[in-house]
């Protein structure tokens, strides 16, 4: 789960790291109040997850009360790359001598967190990347030892950072990498990470990644929400633990497993279809599970044709037949399904499709046959 | 021969008193696999259809010689679970659990490394099957015969897929392995295809890749420098959307890795021939093998 | 340094380990309203570090007001082995279904933090661990890893507890081992840990020992004093940063470094003397802390000579040397010192001293030869 | 020969701008050790009397190819500087410092272990002296010469007094090494014993204990079972008073371990002569190699 910045800047305050002091608002009201409170000059700034806001207008500064109203009347509602903002954030306005950029990255390759420091802090640190790697100090950590004082001191080293601000850099590394275990975080980067003319440090933005799997033990990060960012049909499916994600195509798309489901998506586009979507069942889908995940496909209206890729392991086919009678009881769908089932119980999954008679579903007995077929019925849908 | 499981598997299973532990413990006792134990903390004593039950693993250990455990234990207790295995000093522990929090993956990853005593396979993965000898996990065995081909995969079902394409087209296996796809999976590519690589019976590997993460990249660079054996590789993922990227710093580490372009072709670069469904995996497979 | 029950209690509160609601107090006024406070029957407990409180009326039950008052009267103030009682710590009378034992402590021989877990609490865990060690459940945990849940399991089955408290215990171990880590100490033990009729379960006694050298990072804890111990010597001596055990005896001892201060009472007792003290004047002594050792030592009336024995290293002889005759100004000893000095800068050290000429001061070569002479000194003085 | 110091050795400290640091680093240079770095984080480019003060020790070893790091900073960083010495891949890492909480030594004990790259010795120790060689810490080395004893002290000054009996009834020393009495020190007497042992110049073996612990039991069993050459025992406490012990969990942990004579005890039916002043000791050595 991605934070919005405020999100992240608040969590950031909980375990000290220093941030500006702010205020989320939903409303032109709240942000004038908030406004208010802060004092001016003070930054409005939209509540989306997408790079590049500022330049979009989505970042502005307010140096009294009339102008915050302006900006704040501006931001909310407005669209950034298709988002629509409805959240800023309003905080004092802060003064750079330099900006500099900090993150910890779950890093999987190096099965290790990953510290990364730099003095090139700003908008383009991917550019710094590719154009002068060295610029960038790096650091893996032993999850079993820690972060120690002296891999802050390294990285501050490494990295060029001012003389004076060595030991308050390294300090604040630690804190951020202890942040991202307590938290159990998959990401925290600070970008830019400012120096201010008094030579105090401030996290002015916040990017913060949350591992979905570990927030029964975060309640409060479990109760985060990020409004800009959820597309009715992914939160329906989110809600029913359903893996949904929205394509551009017109085949329907439900397999059981991600890697089975990859795999269906390149079959069907190999065969010359379009897929509208990527969903995932999950293992062990129930007759319930299967009913959702078809409401989910069908809400899209684009979808002309379904097509139903299970191998069963601990998915059990005549579950998934049942869910598939359920959801032609309660959905009525009148775009055709093409299904293919294999593995656990598969014989009795067809032999419960079979005596179902459902109107317009076809069953395939391999996976390049299925993708040929439900291809072909899209045109014949479409046409 | 086989890989990593066999009929000298003596297998315990933690989490076998819940009901997907205790029908896929029975399945794989079904299936002729050595089921010595079951552990559940409080229910030591009693039994699953004959399957003593103990409080802990090491009791398991001492009792009845266990030496594989597969988890089966919800993912909040998970990586505990594994820590308990680990230190009981069984050998092979083989997670089935899906959605540890990647947090406690890492640090079990650790301690097992650390310590240096068993061998991880998984979390989130369907486990491992050597056809008529043992099988240990979720794979659904009765598509399976024994034969020379060991196939080595990061998903599940996209595994008995190809496996079936390789079974349809005439192919036993060696052993199946399923590694998962999780973000710190105990075993990795490159174990898996050394163990085939010394494996007597296996003629062919066959491993399924997907897109994200470099685990297929650096199978390539080892298979390039130590696999003699003919491999088939099958990537999944071309026309997905692209993932999201974990902030700058995910763009930062993973660079141009982890499409299924490049991972295609770092594995074509050092010799493998890659599918691109899974039937053509089948198909490169017999033009190899020359059935 | 050791705590008092009291402060180990707040201190395990504070990390969420379940004890009896109580309060300290100083005054039999103090006392009484804390029993008001916590309600009847409650217990009043003697605040000593000692064992067997108990049997010598150190620990009495107050059924009402009254009762509170007179034990109060009766504990505050009384002497317990030796050690006056200060404060008592009232607290809730607790129901008793069972009585556990259960520890932490830092075990030098394995390098790591042992947990240990009994059945069998109450007075004599002792015993239990002479006569039936099978019923102590052991285990050592590897400070990287930090203590597991499954830790706490394999010792509740391992020591044979109650099954329905199985995992209560297991998490109580977890808390326990988490304080002795976040807290350094050295030791937590909890004997008895109760469980109740109501199958909760409450640290009924607390005894905690920290680690000295890292309450600098422990500010609460470096300010809790246990007045039933201090020694005013003891506390001269801590407050100047020496080390100093007091004895039985008439010689008093100072040397540099622990082993040769052990090494010189051992050949000072083996020629006949009896050591006054220990005192280590600790590595790298400088003269103030030289003259602060021997008013110290001095500040014992029975003291009746005093032998020097410096080897130097890190402490310089001329240092030495210069804080004795700053001693001899200040304080003007009665009683004669023998002083031998070798090590670093020793030719320089003996030339001061020769040059100082003071009174009733000997020098001797050799560690033997300097204890001959004391003890003969010592006899001559008490003669 | 001489044990872990020698003219190989090149030296970094930590902590040299502080006052000790400088006045020791400077007085080791003068003995003959090879000194080629110091490290203050923040005054890198300076130098200590012509010694080379860089900012990380990583640095130290790359620059100047440092492969001993003498630890001189003050106890609440010492376990950081331990590591990063550790981290720089420093071979012997010898720790003067006094007074580190015992569970930053348990941790840093715990990572050199763990990684197995390292050895360190102390902390709270004097360091090591190898007579004409090198000298590494506050040892006083003029008392000693090059000789054919090796010393190994869990005490400092006791070790200097031990030393010297040895010195003025004639013998020199291979190599002194003070191993500190710390809760968790990082070389044990079994440790340096062995490396006694296996150097073909020492003839004989000192070790000096203390009360507390059983370090010195421990080592009483390594002699039985590995030790031909003559060793002999000195323990300091007979007669100290018995330290407090830790609640009702450290009596149950030391059991009868301990006491001076405990420990005189054990040594002894290993064979070990043990003295009972300093100066039997250099008497049982003339004994034993018949000066």
């Amino acid at each position: 789960m991605d934070l919005l910045e405020y999100q992240g800047k608040q969590l950031f305050a909980r375990h000290g790291i220093p941030v500006p002091s702010g205020k989320p608002a939903r409303t032109v009201e709240e942000a004038v109040a908030a406004a208010d409170e802060i004092g001016y000059p003070c930054a409005v700034k939209a509540q989306v997850q997408i790079g590049g806001r500022g330049k979009l207008g989505g970042i502005k500064i307010a140096a009294n009360k009339d102008e915050a109203r302006e900006h704040a009347q501006a931001i909310l509602g407005m669209d950034i790359k298709g988002l629509t903002v409805y959240e800023v954030w309003i905080e004092g306005a802060s003064q750079i001598a330099s900006e500099y950029y900090a993150s910890v990255v779950f890093d999987r390759s190096a099965k290790a967190p990953l510290v990364m420091l730099s003095t090139k802090g700003g908008m383009d640190i991917e550019a710094v990347a590719d154009e002068d790697p060295d610029a960038i100090a790096h650091l893996h950590v032993d999850a079993l030892i820690g972060f120690q004082d002296f891999h802050g001191r390294q990285l501050a080293f490494d990295a060029g950072v001012d003389a004076d601000v060595v030991r308050p850099i390294g300090a604040f590394l630690k804190q951020l990498y202890n942040t991202f275990v307590a938290e159990e975080c998959l990401l925290v980067e600070v970008n830019p990470l400012i120096i201010t003319p008094e030579r105090t440090l401030t996290a002015l933005d916040a990017k913060v990644t949350l591992d979905n799997n570990s927030l029964f033990r975060h309640k409060d990060n479990a109760e985060l929400r990020d409004l800009s960012a959820e597309d009715p049909q992914e939160k329906m499916a989110h809600d029913r633990g359903l893996t949904y994600v929205k394509l551009d195509g017109n085949i329907g798309i439900l397999g059981n497993g991600a890697g089975l489901v990859m795999s269906t998506l390149d079959v069907v586009k190999g065969a010359g279809g379009e897929p509208a979507n990527f969903l995932d069942a999950g293992g062990g889908s129930k007759a319930e599970a299967i009913t959702s995940a078809v409401e989910v496909i069908l809400s899209d209206s684009k979808v002309e044709a379904v097509l139903f890729n299970i191998f069963g392991g601990i998915t059990r086919c005549d579950e998934v037949a049942n869910g598939l009678i359920e959801a032609f009881s309660q959905l009525n769908p009148s775009v055709p399904f093409v299904v293919r089932l294999d593995g656990t119980n598969d014989k009795e999954g067809r032999q419960i499709l079979a005596e179902a008679n459902l109107p317009n579903v076809y069953t395939e007995a391999t996976m390049d046959g299925a993708a040929a077929k439900v291809v072909e019925l899209a045109k014949a849908h479409h046409a | 021969m086989s890989i990593l499981i066999d009929k000298n598997t003596r297998l315990v299973t933690t989490g076998i008193t819940g009901s997907e532990g205790r029908f896929h413990t029975l399945r794989n006792r079904d299936y002729g696999t050595n089921v010595v134990a079951g552990v559940t903390p409080g229910k030591g004593g009693q039994d699953v259809d004959g399957i003593p039950v103990f409080n802990t693993i090491a009791e398991a250990v001492d009792k009845q010689g266990a030496n594989t455990a597969m988890i089966f234990v919800p993912p909040p207790f998970a990586a505990d679970s594994i820590l308990e295995a680990e230190e009981a000093g069984i050998e092979l522990i083989i997670a089935i659990t899906e959605g540890i929090p990647a947090h406690d993956e890492l640090r079990a990853f650790q301690v097992i490394k650390k310590n240096g005593r068993s061998r991880l396979v998984g979390p989130n993965c369907p486990g491992i099957l050597s056809p008529d000898k043992a099988n240990v996990g979720i794979i659904p065995a009765t598509f399976f015969k024994p034969g020379n081909v060991g196939v080595v995969s990061r998903s599940g079902t996209l595994t008995y897929q190809v496996g079936n394409e390789l079974a349809l087209s005439g192919f036993g296996n060696s052993s199946i392995v399923g590694i998962g796809g999780d973000p710190v999976p105990g075993t990795d590519f490159i174990d898996v295809i050394g163990l085939f690589q010394d494996d007597p019976e296996t003629e062919l590997i066959v491993m399924c890749g997907e897109i994200g993460g470099d685990a297929e990249e650096k199978a390539a660079e080892f298979i390039g420098e130590h696999v003699t054996k003919p491999v088939v590789g099958y990537i999944a993922g071309f026309t997905a959307p692209p993932g999201k990227q974990m902030g700058h710093a995910g763009a930062i580490v993973s660079g141009s890795h982890g499409t299924a372009a490049a991972k295609a072709q770092a594995l074509e670069a050092k010799g493998v021939r890659v599918g691109r469904t899974p039937t053509q995996v089948a198909q490169i497979a017999m033009e190899i093998l020359g059935k």
